[in-house]
């Protein structure tokens, strides 16, 4: 199954519109980008630059409509995803391809417990686990859940945001997949959180080895996890390349704003850079 | 959670008392009483109505009147109806199981319908199916209920299939058991159909955008991302989330047990608690309306009651007094 | 904001669609005077439920056929063959008063007496059932509005205000919602109508009656809403932003609060027109409703409570119910394009 | 996926399916035969004349008037409850309703003495009620002590007595029972010897602790409600129907000894209005069935598929009329109850006499009642047989003479035809009427453009019944009210209205002495036919009263719509009166 | 006396209790102190920055200084003069002189109104004398000021983007010529290049108008960014308080130091 040459996932001249006929709009523009094996690549952008709808038309979890694939394939493992049946991308969602998502208070459903919503991905695409109970407990003790048999029963709402992250990571790593994609993660938590999370990210890829796709507008972020970097501007990519490389020495002259117009601590600037969004689009 | 029942249960007192009072008052300062019906008859001599205006104390201020049946029902004594001459509870007693049971039927009819189309109108968006039950919906919620209970009527004495009214037939002591429950169910099926019509498409309705909503929300993306069947998103975490809404409005259908089924009853000729009370009013039977209003009342700020705690019930997230 | 609403509801075939018959509607019932033949207390003994007028094109013009009444004891008509009278337009009738003060001495179409034009047929004392159910239009139609407007008024002021100040006056309004909403709404109604009927005996003034005991009803519910609403709102930053600029209290509300509650108040007032509409024809249907000689449809369909009009066949009468049906679908229809408009995620309400 | 989903639509149609089969499908089950018993006859039973039938058979009807409120005679105020009570307590006389005869009831005989004031009863001997007790003179008694006692106010104590005066009751002997009367009281036979006779065994109780209103109410179990009459009751369902089964003890028998009645069941079940038992009707679900005339025409429609015949009875005992308030007082604010401009139109007799000729009651007949109407002159509607005045003055109408009249009286026209009287005020008024009746709101209607031809300008203002109580019995604010009564039976019914001290004379209610002559002359009439047993005399004073009040119209009568009763064909021995229920003689029915 | 030695405002031992109650009746059975015993000065012209996570009381803090909430105990002095307990028409005058700048752009603005409108209400209030066209010159003027422009005045809200909006906030605070601003949380929302420029725009506005600001944020670069001294909020408290410098250079505070600590860096 596992194809030992190529990159896990393998994005090639991936289109994906929005709308219909006057109003359409091209949120992901002919993009190419590849993951390897054990990777972890950043998508960064700004928002509406297409980075979201990169991640989710992995396993098309756009609801179509509005979205259409229009053109391009996404090869994960050698299969081209745009082109399975529901019924095989069933079998890649989670089992190959796990999600967490921005705000995980919305993200788990609020009238089951966690002990269901893990054990209900376990089920699916483990049927070989007879205690599922243990295997969740497992699982909520790998992200680092204190005393997990008894946080089993609650209810997400009474975890705190960072442990409701903790939960959606044990809920996505329960199957073990290939790859997760983390669609900004943090941006909803404190920064102290925000550490926790990143540390328990880059822990359980080196424990599992799998290959983390990180979408983020964090530069912080990026340079402290991601082997790589992919910058989307307006539903291209710009630019991509090793994470140092890029940070250090930004080829494309919006990668060098993005990076520019931050903050950072401890280097006083007199004033920040803005982007001159049409200027770059000039260039571009 | 006890705590705050008590509190709201507490709280229906002086709720009920200001209902009481309201009602009472509006029951004194309309037009005439009780007697109109002796006054208009011709051969009721003059002393004969003051003797029971006295008897009933309606010769006496509204306050004194309200006060001393205020003193009588807190000791749980509802008073007497004056047509009927027996304990007003009695009276009730004798009619609220027909009532009960019409307007049981006709929630379960509402649900059963209610649920599956208002599911299937929303997996099937846009859908032919989707738009008809949209229409008959509208129809439905549009079609006074009044209208289509006389059309009911008709429809039974023309057709001939159901009875015209009632609650069972003629020769139902002569029936047996089996025949006899058959009996009330056969009575049973075009007050329920009229009276739950209305609502099963409201309900649909509200089934199929509380659906659609749910569709939308991240933790279903998130069920579809770990790969879960597309009908075990739509029936388990698409319904139990969009169902929630439905559930607590079990809370209010209490309320209406008892109160909401008078048009219905008293056009389709159902001797339930809804004909009485109506011709109570008419009659200006005080006790009889004062006690229905109470009960009504009571049975409304419960439901609410009712549909707060089922609120908490279905929906983790909500708890009161932790 | 108002312009763009209705550019909105143009859009859309089935907004359009309502929109466009209801105005024709409202258009009919302000010009009843004009377009009905007849007024509504116009008898005829000698034609009794007399069948619709069957209209034909006769020697060059619109005619409508004679009927002669064939057996009193049902009421059967039927058309003489090659009788016809001509209907002219234009024609001379009593002086009226339209709005009140224009004297008009025509109407928009007629026969010459002692022929009758039915188009909707007559009742059990002759009058014409179309021009009745065009006069009743006008009491069915505007119940629905003034209601609104009363319940509107008084929610926002009542659930504005509490929601606003909170304190004293929040749980003194609040209270008086409860206590309406916890008697039920029916018992409510033929208590108040028993009560309140002697303060307006004139069967004109009956509508009035109608309309502030529905809206009696109506305005706690609106209250409680605006009230939730108003917590809500209370607390976006552009209110507090308006306090920080020293704002008064009633120009926050006037100003920022109101126009904000728009959307919902026109969804809601779309969504509730029917519930007045259908009420007044519930109570009109139990007799406690519009009283003769005025009409309104809910007072039209109450005579159809008489077997025989379905017996002998009188469906004509049964039109009112039609129109009652479906001017409250307009209204559902229009309410929910509407909402899908300003707020798609405002619920139905069960 | 989609397979799923078909699958469950699939079930889904299949349980509505099911539920649907399994509700159409009418379950049956055998119906219990009754069992009769049959004790010994009475000595003194009354055996009938007619030809002896047989035994069986159920009689439905259907009563839309809700249900009885009681069982109980003395708290019974509505006619359903009284029908129910009648049907089990037999009164000491009976009424014949074809002949309006007084016949044997419980008492075999009576005596009136020769001053007319002393009546003596000879009970039947071996009567006994539905419990086996034996029926005797204590009961007689036992019921007027009720009626007359303080404790237990009662419409009938005041109907029993003259001026305040209760009669005395006196048992000579088990079986005799003997009346005297403070004064001549001219229905004495009708109003009290057919009152119903309770049962002292089973109310003595009840008497005794002073909760006897309370007794015998739609809560009491049926076999503690013991009977005299044909039927004593099996069931009670509160709101559905009462099932009343032959009472083993009646008295009455055919001539082969068979013990009437020969009904197995007479069920009787209430529904809400006129229209559900109508339905019942022509559906052939009930036995009998009083039709309004607008109704014949369909329900004859089905005399052949049900089996049933619609007979016509005549006009029905309902009068409707209208009048003036003619009250010249003031209320306690000194304001006059009628503006004296109007007060001074409504007492000419001319004006009333010129409204009542601008009344097109054929075209109500004709247009509303399908023809099937007849107009009234007088304070009688000839179903009153015994008691109708067919001579009477007649205003047919006459919209010319109606304005000859109002010339006379000094009334004249503008140029639009609208009325003013000779003091410059517009003719105008407010027609009151409750808007509960349905042929009444249409008379009012008829009768406002009917006076818009004459000038007139009515104003129609339909009130709730309690509102217009009031207003003509109490407050008196209103010019024109119209009200139905039904009438029928003895003048004496209708002593409230026509003494002009009376509750209801409602144009002018409780005059301390008659304002006019013509009143006078009643109120003098009126009580010489009350103190007098002799029926032609009776007659002469009642019919004179009839004259006057159509010569004088203080009401102006409008139509009566006549009566119809359908019955199924299967019954022998059905006897239609002219007025009052066909089931009269319920006893004598049986099947062909 | 020494007048400039006064700080434009100094808050002692502020704090800021919202009541829970509970049981049959309702009754008080404590309360949440969302800011406890805080205390810090102003000067005149600076920039304070206020750093915390959420639920640190840093909001209710800035919402207290300009009256949105009432503090429940402690004194604040604005140039010197207690403002702590004055009544709303007392504290009228100082609406004028201390102003607030929100986080959500989204919710700040009157969806219903122009923009003229929204920050006309200001001058109305403050500057009645002011004619329409006046009001008009003056919308325009303060518009260009954050670098929109006039025409922008006929719009409506949702017509902008989310770092047009905060700059119609911004404009809309500083209608009434303030002296003081609490910024709460301005830029949270942003996308980081709008950030910069919102960031740079009121750095701008400080030095051309002397502006003094308390700049709220839980980003602590940002923070160091603009401001002069930084102050540490953790669970109602101020657990530091120092110059930007010290306090990114050498942190005291064990939270503190957790706080940078947890800041990924480039």
């Amino acid at each position: 199954m596992t194809s030992v040459s190529g990159p896990l996932l393998k994005v090639n001249n991936l289109q994906v519109d929005f709308g219909s006929g006057d109003t359409v709009t091209h949120a992901v523009n002919d993009i190419s980008f590849q993951i390897r094996d054990g990777e972890t690549v950043a998508i960064v952008g700004e928002s509406g630059s297409g980075k979201s709808v990169t991640a989710l038309s992995l396993t098309r979890l756009l609801p179509t409509p509005p979205a259409h694939y229009v053109g391009g394939e996404i090869l994960f493992n050698g299969r081209n995803t745009l082109a399975l049946s529901e019924n095989d991308l069933r079998k890649v969602r989670g089992k190959q391809i796990a999600y967490i998502f921005q705000e995980p208070g919305t993200s788990l459903n609020p009238v089951f417990t966690i002990e269901y919503q893990i054990a209900e991905a376990i089920q699916l695409h483990r049927p070989d686990v007879t205690d599922v109970r243990a295997e969740a407990i497992r699982a909520l003790d790998l992200v680092g859940i204190r005393n997990p048999a008894q946080r089993l029963g609650d209810y997400p709402h009474q975890l705190s945001g960072g442990m409701q992250q903790r939960v959606m990571i044990a809920m996505a790593l329960a199957c073990q997949p290939k790859l997760l994609v983390a669609d900004e993660p943090t941006t909803a938590l404190d920064v102290t959180i925000q550490k926790q999370i990143m540390d328990l990210l880059r822990d359980i890829k080196v424990k599992t080895g799998m290959s983390i796709m990180l979408i983020t507008h964090n530069f912080g972020i990026i340079a402290d996890i991601a082997d790589r970097v992919v910058v989307m501007f307006r539903g291209k990519i710009v630019e991509d390349g090793p994470t140092g490389e890029v940070l250090r020495h930004p080829k494309h002259p919006y990668t060098r704003a993005l990076i520019d117009c931050v903050p950072k601590l401890g280097a006083k600037q007199r004033r920040l850079r803005a982007i001159d969004h049409a200027e770059i689009e000039a260039s571009a | 959670m006890k705590t705050y029942i008590l509190r709201r249960l507490l709280l229906m007192i002086p709720m009920l008392l200001g209902v009481s009072l309201l009602v009472f008052v509006l029951v004194y300062i309309s037009p005439g009483n009780y007697l109109d019906a002796l006054k208009a008859q011709r051969d009721i001599p003059a002393e004969f109505i003051a003797k029971k205006e006295r008897e009933l104390g309606l010769d006496r201020p509204w306050y004194v009147q309200y006060v001393s049946w205020l003193g009588r029902t807190v000791r749980g004594d509802f008073g007497e109806s004056w047509s009927y001459r027996i304990p007003v509870a009695e009276l009730l007693a004798q009619r609220a199981p027909a009532t009960l049971a019409l307007s049981l039927t006709s929630l379960v009819f509402a649900w059963a319908i209610a649920v599956p189309l208002g599911v299937f109108a929303a997996v099937y968006r846009n859908s032919i199916f989707d738009k008809l039950s949209a229409l008959s919906a509208y129809a439905a919620l549009s079609i006074p209920e009044f209208f289509l209970a006389l059309l009911a009527v008709i429809f039974a004495s023309q057709w001939g299939v159901f009875p015209t009214g009632g609650l069972s037939s003629i020769d139902h002591d002569y029936l047996s058991p089996v025949g006899q429950l058959w009996d009330y169910v056969h009575h049973l099926i075009l007050p329920t159909i009229v009276l739950g019509i209305g609502g099963a498409a409201g309900l649909m309705r509200v089934m199929r955008t509380n659906m659609l909503d749910v569709i939308q929300s991240e933790y279903v993306m998130t069920a579809r991302a770990k790969g879960v069947p597309e009908n075990v998103i739509m029936f388990r975490h698409v319904l139990r989330n969009a169902i929630n809404p439905l559930v607590t409005s079990l809370g209010f259908a209490f309320s209406g047990l008892l109160s909401g089924a008078v048009l219905v009853e008293n056009v389709m000729n159902y001797p339930g608690l809804g004909q009485l009370i109506f011709q109570a009013f008419m009659r200006k039977d005080r006790d009889v309306v004062m006690a229905a209003v109470i009960i009504g009342s009571s049975m409304l700020i419960i439901g609410n009651l009712i549909a707060d705690i089922l609120l908490a019930w279905v929906d983790p997230r909500i708890r009161y007094d932790k | 904001m108002t312009s763009d609403l209705l550019h909105q509801i143009l859009r859309r075939r089935a907004g359009a669609f309502c929109l466009v018959v209801l105005i024709l509607f409202y258009v009919a019932a302000f010009f009843a005077p004009l377009l009905a033949p007849y007024a509504t207390s116009d008898q005829d003994l000698t034609k009794t439920y007399h069948p619709p007028t069957g209209v034909v094109w006769q020697e060059g013009r619109l005619a409508v056929r004679l009927y002669k009444l064939v057996d009193p004891t049902c009421a059967k008509y039927e058309a003489e063959p090659g009788q016809f009278a001509p209907i002219h337009f234009w024609v001379k009738a009593p002086t009226y008063h339209f709005l009140g003060f224009i004297p008009v001495s025509h109407r928009l179409f007629g026969v010459e007496a002692p022929a009758r034009l039915y188009l909707l047929g007559s009742d059990e004392t002759g009058r014409d059932v179309f021009s009745r159910l065009l006069y009743g239009s006008r009491v069915s139609l505007t119940i629905g509005l003034i209601g609104i407007l009363i319940t509107t008024v008084i929610g926002l002021t009542v659930g504005g205000l509490a929601g606003y100040f909170g304190g004293v006056f929040d749980s003194v309004a609040m209270r008086g919602t409860e206590l309406i909403m916890a008697i039920p709404g029916l018992y409510l109604i033929i208590a108040l109508r028993a009560a309140l009927a002697k303060y307006f005996d004139d069967s004109d003034q009956i509508f009035i009656l109608i309309v502030v005991i529905l809206s009696f009803i109506g305005w706690a519910g609106t209250a409680r809403v605006i009230r939730g609403l108003t917590l809500s709102l209370r607390n976006r930053p552009f209110i507090y932003a308006a306090e920080a600029l020293g704002q008064g209290p009633v120009t926050i509300l006037w100003k920022h609060l109101f126009p904000n509650l728009f959307s919902y108040l026109i969804v809601t007032s779309m969504l509730s027109i029917p519930g007045y509409i259908l009420g007044e024809a519930a109570l009109s249907f139990l007799g406690i409703g519009i009283q003769e000689p005025s009409t309104s449809w809910g007072l039209m369909l109450s005579q159809v409570q008489d077997l025989k009009v379905f017996m002998l066949n009188f469906w004509w009468l049964l039109t009112p119910g039609l129109a009652i049906f479906i001017t409250v679908i307009l209204f559902n229809v229009l309410g929910d394009v509407v909402r899908d408009i300003v707020d798609p995620k405002l619920k139905t309400q069960v | 996926m989609p397979s799923l989903r078909l699958t469950v639509l699939n079930s889904l149609f299949r349980g509505v399916a099911i539920t649907l089969a399994a509700l159409l499908i009418p379950a049956c089950s055998p119906r219990q035969k009754l069992k009769r018993e049959f004790p010994p006859l009475p000595k003194d039973v009354d055996i009938i004349t007619k030809p002896p039938g047989r035994y069986g058979g159920i009689y439905i009807n259907v009563d839309p008037g809700g249900g009885p409120n009681t069982f109980n005679y003395l708290v019974a105020e509505d006619a359903t409850s009284m029908g129910a009570i009648g049907t089990v307590l037999e009164g000491l006389v009976r009424r014949n309703s074809l002949t309006e005869e007084i016949i044997p009831g419980l008492a075999k005989s009576w005596e009136v003495s020769p001053d007319n004031k002393t009546y003596t009863f000879h009970l039947r001997e071996g009567v006994k009620w539905s419990d086996g007790a034996p029926f005797s003179a204590d009961d007689v008694v036992f019921t007027f002590a009720c009626i007359y006692d303080e404790r237990f106010p009662n419409r009938h104590a005041s109907d029993y007595s003259i001026d305040g005066k209760p009669f005395k009751v006196e048992k000579m002997d088990n079986l005799t029972v003997r009346f005297i009367t403070p004064d001549i009281y001219a229905p004495f036979l009708e109003m009290v010897g057919g009152g119903p006779i309770l049962p002292k065994h089973a109310l003595q109780k009840f008497a005794d602790n002073g909760t006897l209103m309370k007794a015998w109410n739609i809560g009491t179990h049926p076999r503690e409600i013991v009977s005299t009459g044909m039927f004593r009751i099996a069931s009670f369902k509160p709101g559905e129907r009462l099932v009343y089964e032959p009472n083993p003890h009646y008295w009455r028998a055919d001539n082969t000894g068979q013990r009437l009645p020969y009904l197995d069941l007479y069920i009787t079940k209430f529904v809400r209005d006129q229209n559900a038992s109508l339905a019942a009707f022509a559906t052939g679900q009930s036995d009998s069935e009083g039709i309004t005339p607008d109704n014949v025409e369909w329900v004859r429609r089905g005399e052949k598929a049900h089996n049933y015949t619609v007979h016509e009875r005549g006009p029905s005992t309902v009068c409707n009329f209208l009048w003036f308030n003619q009250n010249p007082e003031k209320d306690k604010s000194g304001k006059p109850f009628v503006e004296p401009y109007k007060l001074k139109w409504f007492q000419d007799v001319r004006f009333r006499q010129a409204v009542s000729h601008g009344i097109n009651r054929e075209g109500i007949i004709k247009g509303v009642l399908f023809g099937r109407g007849t107009p009234l002159w007088g304070p009688e509607t000839p179903a009153n047989t015994k008691w109708f005045n067919p001579d009477l003055q007649k205003y047919p109408y006459s919209p010319e003479k109606a304005r000859e009249l109002l010339k006379l009286a000094g009334f004249r026209w503008n140029e639009a035809g609208e009325l003013f009287d000779s003091a410059e005020n517009r003719v105008s008024f407010t027609l009151n009427t409750n808007q509960e009746n349905p042929i009444r709101q249409h008379m009012a209607t008829v009768f406002k453009e009917n006076m818009k031809d004459l000038g007139i300008e009515v104003k129609l203002q339909l009130l709730d019944f309690g509102t217009f109580v009031k207003k003509i019995g109490e407050s008196y604010d209103y010019e024109c009210g119209m009200l139905g009564l039904t009438g029928g039976g003895d003048p004496v019914g209708g002593m409230s209205v026509y003494l002009s001290s009376g509750r209801m004379h409602e144009w002018y209610p409780n005059q301390k002495k008659p304002a006019t002559a013509w009143e006078a002359r009643i109120d003098e009439l009126m009580m010489k036919q009350l103190k007098t047993l002799n029926l032609a005399e009776r007659k002469k004073y009642w019919f004179e009263v009839q004259r006057i009040m159509s010569e004088q119209l203080p009401f102006i009568y409008l139509i009566t719509p006549n009566s119809y009763e359908g019955v199924k064909n299967r019954w022998e021995n059905v006897e239609i009166p002219k007025s009052g229920g066909i089931t009269w003689n319920l006893d004598e029915y049986y099947l062909k | 006396m020494n007048a400039p030695a006064t700080p434009l405002l100094q808050v002692e031992n502020l704090k800021v209790h919202f009541p829970i109650t509970a049981g049959l009746l309702q009754r008080r059975i404590g309360e949440v102190k969302a800011v406890d015993d805080v205390s810090f000065t102003i000067e005149r012209g600076t920039t304070v920055g206020l750093v915390g996570e959420s639920g640190s009381g840093k909001t209710t803090i800035g919402r207290a200084l300009i009256r949105l909430v009432n503090p429940t105990g402690g004194t604040i002095r604005y140039n010197g003069k207690d403002i702590t307990f004055l009544r709303e028409s007392q504290f009228r005058p100082y609406r004028k002189k201390i102003q607030i700048i929100f986080q959500d752009p989204y919710n700040s603005l009157n969806p219903r109104l122009t923009i003229f409108k929204i920050i006309s209400e200001a001058l109305e209030i403050h500057f009645p004398a002011l004619g329409l066209e006046q009001r008009r010159a003056r919308v325009a003027e303060l518009l260009g000021k954050v670098g929109l422009k006039p025409e922008h005045m006929d719009r409506y809200p949702h017509e902008f983007s989310g770092g047009q909006r905060q700059r119609i906030g911004i404009a809309r605070a500083l209608a009434v010529e303030p002296e003081f601003i609490v910024c709460d949380e301005p830029v949270s929302a942003l996308d980081v290049s709008v950030q910069a420029q919102i960031v740079n725009l009121l750095q701008d506005l400080q030095e051309e108008l002397g502006l003094t600001y308390l700049f709220i944020a839980h980003d602590l670069a940002v923070v160091e960014h603009i401001s002069d001294f930084v102050l540490v909020m953790n669970q109602g408290k101020i657990v530091e308080a120092a110059t930007a410098e010290a306090i990114y250079q050498n942190p005291q505070d064990p939270y503190t130091k957790r706080l940078l600590d947890a800041v990924p860096k480039i």
